[in-house]
């Protein structure tokens, strides 16, 4: 009766996950979808505890302490960061993840080498590859935390060949654990920690020659690492639930991964093996040496937008990283006041993580509708009086449609050169993500005002309200 | 090889269930629209912490005087715990975000 | 009562197959265009001729000299192949209609 | 190596299952879907006939012949049969894999009774299960055919109350079938025998009070039943494939006959507690009293649409009956050769099953594009100068959006009355499926051109020709 009971939770944390899961993919239920995988876990993490257990010694107290340490670590972390650096969090949290499955494995190693537990060689096997797994996954997101936090340069990490390094050291793990298995009870905990520190080192690796910017990426295909791993300790512990929700995260972390690339035109292979975030490609360089790019100042750029029939904001990395959704929202309800028809264009790549732009806007209640995905942005651009850019630069950049040699040639972009009039808030020259110059830049249609966008933005709403 | 077959053999049911399970996952995801990638990575990444169970059963096995493995579990609980709770409050904290966008 | 908890304890994953495959079969189908609807209906309809199966298992452990079951299994193998093949060439001739539409 | 073998075959013909449905459901895959899905059965199909068992005669010749008569059979059937007579089919092919399942159990329960094979309780209850549910489905089944094929009127063979005496019905199955389980090895094979004619007689008056032209649905919930009945037949034999397979059907037909429903604006349970087609509603009678429906001659007919910019068909369960498929892509050549833009409307129930305009204008090589669905239609509606009704009539009943007292009332129609001009091609004034007036056929732009469709429409097209 019991054990009916703790089975029934685990079947139904299972069957909440998958629920939750599925709910998470759509708009309306994604909240519900997450409060429901939550309560799967509560189930689950309850049927755990009661389970009867052979000679379980059981400590809760142990038990109680750590998971109150955790929750609460986790619940005020989760709580206190900053929207845009919720990447990071996630990273981090798939991180420890990753490591807690490591943990498991190393201590379930343990009794083969220090007591006499008789050694299964399937179960080895298992315990290695979760080793393996789970450490990639630790020091990876550890990795791809401190890219995205910009604790880390990217060329700093980088060896030459790094790649071919990198399946080096992979194929020594391998056959490191091989040597593991062969040697079974003979062999030496010495040689598990060794296999412990590769596949820490090898995640490390992993990650290093990865762009910045393609983290998002890379966290979700961490992410389904993770999954993996607590498939791999659900077969250590023939729990049905740990190996059932790893395999669901291991599956759909995979296609998540292979989506994101799709949206940014990129296959996954070619984000892997290095982005284009180091190599600067010196096609378009040579155009823009004789000409110049053309200001325009606040107060015309004021006036124009005040007595224009519509407006575009494109909002891009640099808005996020100038903290100034709550400025262009101002400035669209001073601008909507003054009967500006306003809307904002999203590219489905703007920022640095798939729906970026979205979660900033809603943040300053910018409403839904107000959003035009990048087929009606394009429709509507040609009868746009003003596109105001706002931090972005490679979702603009016409020379994905233009120059073949272009690194970013192919991906769709905003079609801003249609409408009648271009004003950038940026705060240089420089490029952006992909390290390459813009032409739009030069474009007849363009007027660069230079400067902080928060900044600029304010200065704008001063302008506007004194008109 | 006869192994492997033998151990296809017996534990028939559970790999259907794996496979069905994989496709459950591809089926379940696509489809999903871009401004959701980022809730859905995190969601999937609260579900991955069910690890934590494994470092409960490992706790709960110990022997209360192998603090070797009673500090291991304890550390693996607590790591556990924070992608679980974190996980799970900060995929929450996203979508209140497109909650708000529905009015 | 008891029954019926040993037997779902035992038959663990076997259930937690069946749930998956029917949460699979809800999954596969929503969201199906009307236009599909009948061409479906006709699929499914062949698949569920898998009943056959079980005919050839009768069939193949019948006593040779047992004309009862020879002659049931006889009938069951005719109704099953008929709906097998009848399905999918039927599914098959209504598709065909689809793929014209395209060009 | 052998057992093996034979598993994995199972197991990717499950898989093949799987993915064949998931591709049936999209335009594009469709075909490949239903392909995959028949390898998957052949592979399931060879496993079976090689697979090791105990002291098994096996029968070869019997089974080879019985697979080349069925074969055969099903094969003929399948290309002679009309393309509007296909849901007839499918419910034959239907019911007679739930005859299938039923033969398969009651030869199972031979044994219990005239062998002194020991009888179990659990297998007992499966071989009932199957029993009733593949009776239903063959009984069920067939009896749709009839109806489908016109050769049973719903009226003849309904009893009052009868929804009360399906109930009743079925509760004596149950009780019976629980006196067989209690009797367990003493009971007799006469009580299996009535069990299993209840159960046959149960499926037929199951089906008898629904509606003639809700047999679709019927036929795709039956088809989900034949589906449970295979899964129950797989316990019987221990086989996985036969479960999963029939559990697949058993969920998606389930779904399937909700999105079926749906389509209707009807709720299932509305659906088999019998239809709108046996009631007569008196709400919109009386309004037509006085009002007369205006004729329109050939010719005139024939000038008006020469002589427009845009023509709109809106093709009915009319034109299905009429086989007039051709007819009406004769009109649109000839009407597009003079200029005239020709669009179809097609309303997702017209006709008597899902899909069925669209499947006969295919037929006769109507271009994809010119099918316009439910939205876009009445979206062209209001700029379009003549609509042209092919034997449709409740799909444009404006009563479903005037009169909350019509049986059809908040069901989505065809706006036809907001074009310039109506002609509407039928036999009479008399009602269609629902069994109800229209009073578009009273509507001031609204012209009648009486007479069988396809006598009609080559009519019109001796007339366009000559002009
Ligand atoms: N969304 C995703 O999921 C994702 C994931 C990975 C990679 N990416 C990539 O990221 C790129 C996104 O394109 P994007 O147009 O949004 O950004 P971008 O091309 O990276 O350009 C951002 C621009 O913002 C400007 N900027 C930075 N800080 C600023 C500040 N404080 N005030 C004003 N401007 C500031 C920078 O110019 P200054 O330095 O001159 O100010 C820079 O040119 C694409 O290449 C995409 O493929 C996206
Ligand atoms: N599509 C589905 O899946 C489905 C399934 C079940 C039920 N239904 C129901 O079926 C109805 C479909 O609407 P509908 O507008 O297509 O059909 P309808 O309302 O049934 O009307 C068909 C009309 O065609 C005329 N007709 C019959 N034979 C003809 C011939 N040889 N030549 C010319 N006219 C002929 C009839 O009038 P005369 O007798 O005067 O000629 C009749 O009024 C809806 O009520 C729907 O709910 C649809």
């Amino acid at each position: 009766m019991l054990t009916f009971a703790i089975n029934l939770s685990y079947l139904l944390g299972a069957v909440l996950f998958v629920v939750g899961l599925r709910m998470l993919g759509s708009p309306d239920t994604a909240r519900k979808g997450n409060i429901l995988a939550g309560l799967g876990m509560m189930l689950a993490i309850i049927a755990t505890a009661v389970e009867p257990l052979d000679n379980s010694s059981n400590n809760y107290s142990w038990i109680i302490a750590g998971m109150g340490v955790g929750g609460v670590i986790g619940f005020i972390s989760a709580k206190k960061i900053q929207m845009t650096a919720m990447p990071q969090m996630v990273s981090i949290f798939n991180g420890l993840g990753g490591a807690c499955a490591v943990i498991l494995a190393f201590s379930e190693s343990l009794p083969y080498y220090t007591a006499d537990t008789v050694l299964n060689g399937g179960q080895l096997v298992i315990i290695l590859s979760t080793l393996l797994i789970g450490g990639v996954s630790f020091t990876g997101s550890i990795l791809a935390f401190a890219k995205l936090e910009g604790l880390v340069r990217d060329e700093k990490i980088t060896l030459p060949y790094h790649n071919i390094f990198n399946l080096v050291l992979l194929g020594i793990a391998i056959v490191l654990g091989a040597l593991i298995f062969m040697q079974g009870a003979d062999g030496s905990l010495m040689l598990v920690l060794i296999f412990t520190a590769l596949s820490l080192l090898y995640g490390f690796s992993f990650v290093a020659p990865i762009g910045g910017a393609d983290m998002p990426v890379v966290i979700s295909l961490l992410n389904s690492f993770t999954g993996l791993s607590a498939a791999a300790a659900g077969i250590i512990y023939d729990n049905q639930l740990m190996l059932v929700g790893g395999i669901l995260v291991g599956a759909s972390g995979t296609i998540l991964t292979v989506l994101m690339c799709n949206a940014m035109n990129r296959s996954l292979i070619n984000v892997l093996v290095g982005g284009f975030g180091g190599s600067s490609s010196g096609s378009t360089a040579a155009g823009s040496g004789d000409l110049v790019a053309r200001e325009v100042s606040l107060n015309d750029a004021s006036i124009q937008l005040n007595y224009s029939q519509s407006v575009m904001f494109v909002p891009g990395y640099g808005l996020a990283v100038a903290q100034a959704q709550k400025a262009i929202k101002e400035v669209d309800d001073i601008l909507e006041a003054n009967g500006v028809d306003v809307k904002y264009a999203i590219h489905p790549v703007a920022g640095r993580m798939p729906g970026h732009m979205n979660v900033l806007l809603a943040e300053a209640d910018v409403p839904y509708p107000k959003l035009l995905d990048l087929e009606d942005a394009n429709a509507a651009l040609p009868n746009t009086d003003i596109v105001v850019i706002v931090g972005a630069n490679d979702v603009v950049n016409p020379a994905a449609e233009t120059d073949p040699g272009s690194p970013i040639y192919g991906m769709p972009v905003l079609k801003v050169w249609e409408a009648k009039h271009v004003i950038v808030l940026k705060r240089s020259m420089k490029p952006g993500y992909a390290g390459i110059e813009n032409p739009l830049f030069f474009h007849e249609k363009t007027r660069m005002l230079f400067g902080d966008a928060k900044d600029s933005l304010q200065k704008l709403i001063t302008e506007l309200k004194n008109q | 090889m006869e192994n492997t077959f033998e151990f296809f053999n017996e534990n028939l049911i559970l790999i259907y269930l794996l496979i069905f399970t994989i496709i459950l996952g591809f089926e379940v995801i696509s489809k999903v629209p871009t401004v959701l990638h980022t809730p859905l990575m995190s969601g999937a990444n609260a579900i991955s912490g069910v690890v934590i169970i494994g470092a409960i059963l490992l706790m709960r096995q110990a022997d209360p005087d192998d603090y070797t493995t009673l500090s291991l579990g304890f550390v693996a609980i607590i790591l556990g715990m924070i992608n679980v709770i974190g996980g799970f409050a900060v995929t929450d904290r996203m979508l209140e975000m497109f909650k708000k966008k529905k009015k």
